[in-house]
């Protein structure tokens, strides 16, 4: 019984690293701009389609260059034509027009590259690896792709992390986020600075989508599935990047064990035509989470001043 | 406007108001009538601190039935968190706040203001969204019984409670005299009449206790002087028992009875307007410190 | 109806008969706590009786004189009623005037009981009262802020209409006792007392008796077709005769509806919401309204600006020979039309007078442009002569003959006739009984045999029969050369700029004719904003050159106008100056109703004169001036003055 | 020809219940009941098929809905992304409650339907008293995705349909059968005017108060008294009733067969762009957002064969979504307060001419 958990366990943290990068997405636009973007689902979406059908005729690294600069022309088109209008507005009205932006880029993405499902093959090695045979029976089954892929965004991760945390323009952009004017005191212009994360949260929806391409085809669900970044948020609190990596794996690993464990007991005691819990599962532990922790695991505590 | 909330010390009996400069003959109690029961307020030794730093520290003071009671000190000295403490916005880490006879343990806002705590900010915080007519109506909320399914319908009881509260708010309306302004949204209004709708929306609750936050920040003189005339008219017309905080020294030491002294979180006098003047802790505090 | 209103010959007597005959309609509108308090001619006789029973509760006698204080309220009309039902005299006297102003005439008038309206009012009388011997109560209507006062002497208007109740209903004696003290009024009882801010010395008080009054204004009525169904606000002094003419005895003969305004900010809102029929106010107000009209339109967008100008300027091309029924061509109907329909129509609309039946101005000239402006707008405006003494009505403007520079024919009733100094003198029903304990100014203004001099020049216009008005005949006066000067014939003149909110002009037995200047801040202000002129306070923009430069121009022009009528021809500006200050009734410079006290501004400004004379090209004055709160207070300043082009005019002609 | 501009000379107050009317101008007042009069009696007349079925039903109902949520967002200030989930719900609670007690008069039928997607929405709601802005918005979104799955999944629901889609039998009213579009148009017609009023003497009321309060500074709302539980709460359940009624007339009047997808999460973002554009706080708002959202792939559809060129619908609905996303950048930078504003604003200036505005 504990090997197919541990089965699941582990793809589970795989799929959670993927969601961290997403997630990854959020927070450095939040912490540099204090805008939720909502469009990062779109971003991915659109990311792995330029990706997809780029390569279809050309070799896989020009295809991702292009990619990258169509992500850095679009970081800069949102900049340009959304955000600077939007300066000091409120956050949810900025939300909103993230929401208007993901609509937009979704429409476009299917209209300019198709809207069929696919194939992204970056030509990983597909025979399953087995490990721990010794411990059990069989030993458990790893499928290589997913883990070279969970690997990438690993070190996606941590080079973001430390990008954040040592970088000068790093420590730019935590400047903005504490405080707007303080950062242009510094000398930072700000649109530079938001150009700039809208570019880097581009590169990592690329490489987010590029990894779920592989893994489920390049599809209009993606921009779903990237949804699914959001509860990681709210649990690890919008504005930490430990936070963001830790909720990913919790998680990642959470709705898989629960399909896994829970499904069937739901499925049992409900008469449910199939499990699928982990279309909400995420949420719904977000939300529960909410009532408890509101600023998330990492987040720093807000004190309402009157 | 009657309201049940008049307090007995409040109506001014045999000290007639026979000059327009509003004098209102000695009020500030004595003792005996804080034996009887005549304070209202009582703040006991209160902390509060935001992390480290401290914004009030053991202060204690009172305020009693009817009168208009100032807080002054230089910026930063917590005479607004003293407020935020009072209706409820802080909850002190120590001490005890008596009200009407009870001491209470930590309570919400909303709570504050069912126990008759009215306030207004230091900056207006009004509904921007809504016209004068409506902020004010707002602060009837309280006052309003009608259920989901009369108001629904807009008929009976539910229509006629809409107009009698109307009337009064009408009456408050006239008071301030923001007639021409009535239908206006507030967030188009000049800074001044702002602030007069807020202190309208205040006076619709009918508070026993009126908490003013620098009622005259940044208003001009003749601005001033209506608000002062306002404040006094509402002390003696509606009996409200007033605490202010206010910068403008020439303004508190004509309206108030007594006055409160703070300086960074410490109580440093407490007295008659005379007294406070001539307290050499006051002057000191306020060395350099220009209004 | 005129026979009804004989039979029913005093005020009170009329509430009744309009209680009878227009028992359900409305009399009285207040706008109050937000919504149009409304009571019928029945109401109000319920509320009048109240408060008169009240009264005599209260110890009001016969004869008593009862002040009344305060702005456009119901309960103050009623007030008056209230006391003329017990024989008492009712005394409006202008809530605006100081608290001195004030303890003269309710001496003067030996007051008893005064009806305020307010604290404000109350203050000011507190700190007289040990000066009024005889003041025994004093009404407030408004309670705010007056619950602490000491109510020995102090009642509320609710408070003594409950008393008045109470006695009611105690016993039916006390109303026929009521009935009985209204039936004994006669025609030729005193009604009211008016005390005339006279443009020299103390006020006077007018004595108007019942008949001067109810006939007055049934002729008024009849000479205009009033009837049960106008409506008007009552927005202007209530001690002045024509508020008291045009919503106080013309509602009570015909029977129509008084609507009064919730405060003065909002007097044009609920002008607007009313939709007044007939109106009456000073040149000023309609003058303003202009003013503030075009200032609005600068703002808007081009097209929108051109296409009103465009309209505006048709309508002056045609609105008037419209109204007039005169003979138009078709296009310009179509044009008029058109421009009713996208200009006038909604101008009207916004200014709140499109139902405007018949308005009238007096008590000054009004400017010809400003005049016309109103008339080729489709509103019937006409002018009127009218003085307290007579009542107001001793000439008017009958419908289609309207002309921008007489004041009209008399009245029904009223015989007009000019002495040889060129003085008008009046006959009519409405003429007053004579001054409060004055007999020797009575004399001087009526002669035995009941002509009353108006202490204006004037003449009759040969070619239309109406009466024309020059000038004060008083201050019709010659230059050393001996050419005629009619000093407020050219302020008017002035006066018809918008830029020009006052002016004074001297000259008599002085060799040529100088002017002092107020400003209009309104207009002289947005010109400033417009052509970016930055200016701290009323004088600097006074003092300030360009501000001048324009002035300049304006007096220019008068001359010009001036050179062209022989009479005045001689009577050219040479100099002028701006006046730091606005002439300001508080000050004493202008009377309440903005009338200029040319002699005593003459003394005030003495240096300024002089320097005027002198040929100097700038002086120093400072006065005393009175502040809102009547606080006192000096203001100097230093005035430059001007010189500017006369039209030469040939020799033989002066002197004419 | 007066009614160009507006003549309000001569209107006056003499009551606070006339003064405080929902069209207090008499020129409003009279157009609008020309309006809903013509709406009955005059549309009937030369409507067809296509009118009813592809434009006014539509918009009718999906104006209850965004009603609703402007209810929760516009006029209470909490963002909602889980319309589609409470539509979802009213949609299922009316369809079991017509299965399972066929006598149910249709009135009850949608009524449960509505007071079921309310408790739900309570149910949903509790998180707003410890959440905002877009905390709240994702939890609502759970809420969309739970109700998706439940209703997918949990085979009661559906009735153990196989596929999963639900059809419902003849609808009828009183023994008359609304099976024409005409009479189903009247119906959700007499329905969105009840509702319409209902919720127009809810904002203008003590309620409407509250919610404005805590939209526009719930701090300041507390302090006069106002318990932010009570008025998100409320508002919660309000939003939520009107989102299932419309829900259920969605589904048995414009579907009449249907599967959990036709509520997935783009019908919330839909209705959420209906108040957006529409305008947020204003009832008109809802109605204009509404009729935006239904006309505009109308006439995207129409589009290319008027221009006599050839689209593959994939490539119309793509080009739909990106005009919607701009439509709705757009408003947020240009006139955040939607096209009701815009109207109120020309109202304005007809009122004011010739002064300008």
């Amino acid at each position: 019984m504990l090997g197919p958990v541990l089965e699941t366990l582990i793809g589970g943290l795989m799929t959670g690293v993927l969601y961290s990068l997403v997630a990854l997405g959020f927070v450095l636009i939040f912490k540099a701009s204090g805008v939720f973007n909502f469009a990062q689902g779109a971003m991915v979406l659109f990311a792995a389609l330029s990706f997809a059908r780029l390569s279809e005729f050309m070799p896989l690294v020009i295809a991702f260059a292009f990619s990258v600069l169509i992500m850095i022309a679009l970081a800069y088109a949102i900049e340009f034509l959304v955000l600077r209008h939007l300066v000091n507005q409120e956050g949810i009205i900025l939300f909103m027009a993230t929401l208007g932006i993901a609509y937009f880029l979704e429409g476009f993405g299917q209209a300019v590259w198709g809207s069929d499902i696919y194939k992204i093959a970056l030509g990983l090695p597909t025979d399953p690896i087995f490990i721990l045979e010794s411990v059990f029976p069989g030993g458990l089954l790893i499928d290589p792709a997913e883990l070279i892929a969970a690997i990438i965004c690993a070190v996606m991760v941590l080079v973001l992390a430390v990008f954040f945390q040592v970088t000068r323009v790093g420590r730019a952009l935590r400047a903005v986020a504490d405080d707007h004017q303080a950062a242009q005191s510094v000398g930072i212009p700000l649109n530079q600075i938001w150009l700039m994360v809208w570019a880097v949260s581009g590169l990592v929806a690329l490489v987010a989508g590029m990894m779920w391409g592989a893994k489920l085809g390049v599809q209009f669900s993606l921009s779903l599935i990237a949804l699914k970044a959001l509860p990681v948020l709210i649990l690890g609190g919008f504005t930490s990047i430990p936070g963001a990596i830790v909720g990913g794996l919790i998680i990642g690993a959470g709705e898989k064990l629960a399909e896994v464990l829970l499904g069937p007991v739901l499925i049992r005691t409900f008469d449910l035509a199939g499990g699928g819990i982990e279309n909400w599962f995420a949420y719904v532990l977000a939300l529960v989470f909410l009532l408890f922790r509101p600023q998330g695991l990492f987040g720093e505590r807000i004190i309402e001043r009157v | 406007m009657d309201s049940g909330a008049h307090s007995p010390g409040s109506s001014e009996g045999p000290f007639g108001r026979n000059d327009s400069t509003g004098n209102y003959g000695m009020r500030a109690p004595s003792e005996q009538d804080i034996v009887a029961g005549n304070v209202l307020l009582a703040v006991e030794n209160v902390s509060l601190a935001f992390g480290g730093v401290k914004a009030v520290a053991g202060v204690s003071f009172d305020i009693r039935k009817g009168e208009i009671r100032a807080i002054i000190g230089p910026n930063g000295a917590g005479k607004t968190s003293m407020l935020n403490v009072i209706n409820g916005f802080y909850h002190p880490q120590q001490g005890r706040i008596t009200f009407k006879g009870k001491p209470r343990a930590a309570m919400r806002p909303y709570e504050a203001a069912l126990g008759g705590i009215a306030r207004t900010f230091q900056n207006v915080a009004l509904f921007k969204g809504m016209t004068a007519l409506d902020n004010i109506m707002a602060g009837r909320t309280l006052k309003m019984r009608r259920g989901f399914f009369w108001q629904l319908l807009r008929f009976g009881p539910a229509l006629a409670e809409e107009i009698e509260q109307r009337r009064r708010v009408e009456e408050i309306i006239d008071f301030l005299k923001i007639q021409h302004i009535r239908k206006v949204q507030v967030g188009k209004l000049p800074y001044g009449l702002q602030k007069r709708v807020e202190l309208g929306r205040a006076l619709a609750m009918e508070p026993d206790l009126l908490l003013l936050d620098e009622p005259m920040a940044g208003m001009n003189l003749e601005e001033k002087e209506d608000m002062s005339r306002f404040i006094l008219d509402v002390n003696a017309h509606y009996g409200t028992t007033i605490a202010l905080i206010e910068h403008d020294m020439g303004v508190v030491m004509d309206l108030s009875d007594r006055v409160l002294v703070l300086d960074h979180g410490v109580k440093i006098a407490d007295g008659t307007p005379a007294e406070v003047q001539a307290d050499q802790a006051v002057i000191d505090a306020y060395l350099g410190v220009s209004h | 109806m005129a026979t009804e209103a004989a039979r029913a010959n005093t005020f009170p007597k009329l509430l009744m008969r309009n209680a009878r005959l227009y028992a359900g309609r409305p009399a009285y509108r207040h706008k109050d706590l937000g919504i149009w308090q409304v009571w019928t001619w029945a109401q109000v006789l319920d509320e009048v009786r109240a408060f008169s029973v009240g009264l005599t509760e209260l110890g009001l006698k016969r004869d008593g004189k009862v002040a009344i204080v305060g702005s456009n309220r119901p309960r103050l009309y009623w007030a008056m009623c209230a006391a003329q039902a017990l024989g008492a005299v009712p005394v409006p006297i202008y809530a605006d005037s100081v608290a001195q102003e004030m303890a003269y005439i309710l001496d003067h008038a030996e007051v008893s009981v005064a009806v305020v309206e307010d604290q404000e009012q109350v203050d000011k009388l507190l700190s007289i009262v040990d000066r009024l011997p005889r003041l025994g109560l004093i009404v407030y209507d408004e309670t705010r802020g007056l619950r602490d006062y000491d109510h020995q002497r102090l009642k509320s208007f609710a408070d003594v209409q409950q008393l008045g109740r109470d006695r009611l209903a105690a016993g039916a004696d006390s109303l026929q006792r009521w009935e009985a003290a209204v039936a004994a009024g006669k025609g030729e009882d005193l009604a009211i007392m008016l005390y005339t801010s006279g443009t020299t010395g103390r006020p006077k008080g007018v004595m108007l008796t019942f008949d001067n009054l109810v006939v007055s204004a049934v002729n008024g009525n009849l000479f205009d077709k009033l009837g049960p169904d106008e409506e008007v606000v009552a927005y202007l002094p209530l001690a002045w005769v024509g508020d008291h003419v045009f919503s106080y005895a013309q509602p009570f003969t015909a029977g129509f509806c008084v609507n009064c305004p919730e405060s003065p900010e909002t007097v044009s809102e609920d002008r607007r919401e009313i939709g007044t029929t007939y109106a009456f106010a000073p040149p000023r107000i309609y003058e303003n309204l202009i003013t503030l009209t075009m200032v609005r339109m600068e703002d808007a967008g081009r097209l929108k600006r051109n296409m009103f100008r465009y309209f505006i300027a048709v309508a002056r091309r045609w609105g008037e020979k419209i109204l007039n029924r005169e003979k138009v061509p078709l296009h310009a109907r179509l044009l008029y039309r058109l421009g009713e329909l996208l200009v006038y129509g909604p101008l009207k609309n916004r200014l709140g007078v499109s139902r405007i039946r018949l308005a009238y101005t007096a008590g000054e000239a009004i400017g010809p442009e400003i005049f016309r402006f109103w008339r080729s707008l489709g509103i019937n405006l006409k002018q009127l002569y009218g003085q307290t003494e007579a009542s107001v009505y001793i000439t008017a403007q009958p419908d289609g003959e309207i002309y921008a520079d007489t004041v009209g024919k008399p009245n029904i009733g009223v015989d007009v006739k000019i002495a040889e100094n060129g003085e008008v003198l009046f006959k009519s029903p409405g003429v007053f009984v004579g001054y409060y304990k004055d007999p020797q100014q009575t004399a001087q203004t009526k002669t035995p045999d009941g002509w009353v001099h108006t202490g204006d020049a004037g003449f009759i216009d040969p070619k239309t029969g109406h009466l024309k008005i020059i000038d004060r005949a008083k201050d019709v006066g010659r230059l050393n050369d001996g050419s005629l000067l009619a000093p407020k014939y050219i302020e008017n003149k002035l006066k018809f700029y918008p830029n020009i909110r006052e002016a004074v002009v001297y000259g008599d037995k002085r060799d040529c004719v100088c002017a002092m200047l107020n400003i209009d801040l309104t207009a002289v202000g947005n010109w400033a904003e417009r052509n970016n002129i930055v200016y701290g306070s009323y004088q600097e923009l006074a003092g300030h050159p360009r501000v001048y430069d324009m002035l300049a121009e304006h007096v220019e022009e008068v001359n010009r106008s001036l050179a062209e009528e022989k009479a005045m021809a001689g009577a050219q500006i040479r100099r002028f100056l701006i006046l730091h200050k606005e002439l300001d009734a508080d000050d004493g410079e202008v009377t309440r109703t903005q009338k200029v006290r040319r002699g005593f501004v003459a003394e005030r400004y003495a240096p300024l004169i002089t320097a005027l004379y002198n040929g100097s090209r700038e002086a120093d004055i400072s006065t005393e001036v009175t502040f809102e709160d009547g606080r006192k207070g000096m203001l100097s300043a230093s005035v430059k003055i001007r010189d500017v082009q006369t039209v030469p005019v040939p020799a033989m002609e002066k002197a004419a | 020809m007066t009614i160009v501009f507006y003549r309000e000379v001569g209107q006056f107050k003499t009551s606070y219940d006339a003064d405080e009317a929902i069209f207090p101008i008499a020129q409003d007042r009279w157009s609008v009941i020309v309006l809903v009069a013509f709406a009955f009696l005059g549309v009937p007349l030369f409507a067809g098929q296509y009118l009813y079925t592809e434009v006014l039903i539509p918009v009718l109902i999906l104006s209850i809905a965004a009603i609703g949520l402007n209810i929760l967002t516009g006029y209470c200030g909490q963002l909602s992304l889980g319309s589609g989930g409470f539509m979802a719900v009213g949609a299922y609670a009316a369809y079991n409650l017509a299965l399972r007690l066929p006598e149910t008069n249709i009135i009850l039928v949608f009524l449960f339907a509505g007071v079921m997607a309310m408790l739900v929405g309570l149910l949903f709601g509790l998180p707003s008293l410890r959440i905002k802005g877009f905390y709240l918005a994702v939890a609502t979104l759970a809420s969309q995705f739970f109700l998706e799955w439940a209703f997918a999944r949990v085979k009661w629901f559906t009735n153990y349909a196989p596929s999963g889609s639900v059809a419902v039998g003849r609808v009828e009213l009183f023994g008359v059968p609304i099976d024409t579009p005409g009479r189903t148009y009247i119906f959700v017609l007499a329905i969105t005017v009840v509702l319409t009023i209902a919720a127009k003497n809810l904002v203008r009321g003590r309620i409407g108060r509250m919610w404005m309060a805590i939209r526009d500074m719930d701090i300041a709302a507390e302090i006069i008294g106002i318990r932010p539980l009570h008025a998100k709460l409320s508002a919660f359940a309000v939003s939520s009733f009107y989102i299932g009624v419309a829900g259920a007339l969605w589904a048995f009047l414009r579907l009449g067969s249907w599967e959990p997808l036709a509520f997935d999460v783009n019908r919330s973002f839909q209705v959420l762009f209906m108040i957006i554009i529409g305008g947020l706080g204003t009832l008109l708002g809802s109605f204009l957002g509404a009729a935006f959202i239904v006309l505009v792939p109308i006439f995207l559809n129409q589009l290319p064969s008027w221009l006599g060129i050839s689209m593959s619908t994939a490539a119309i609905s793509h080009i739909e979504f990106m005009l919607f996303g701009a439509m709705i950048v757009l408003f947020l930078i240009a006139e955040p307060h939607g096209l009701a504003r815009l109207w109120a604003i020309a109202k304005e200036k007809l009122r004011l001419w010739p002064f300008p505005y």
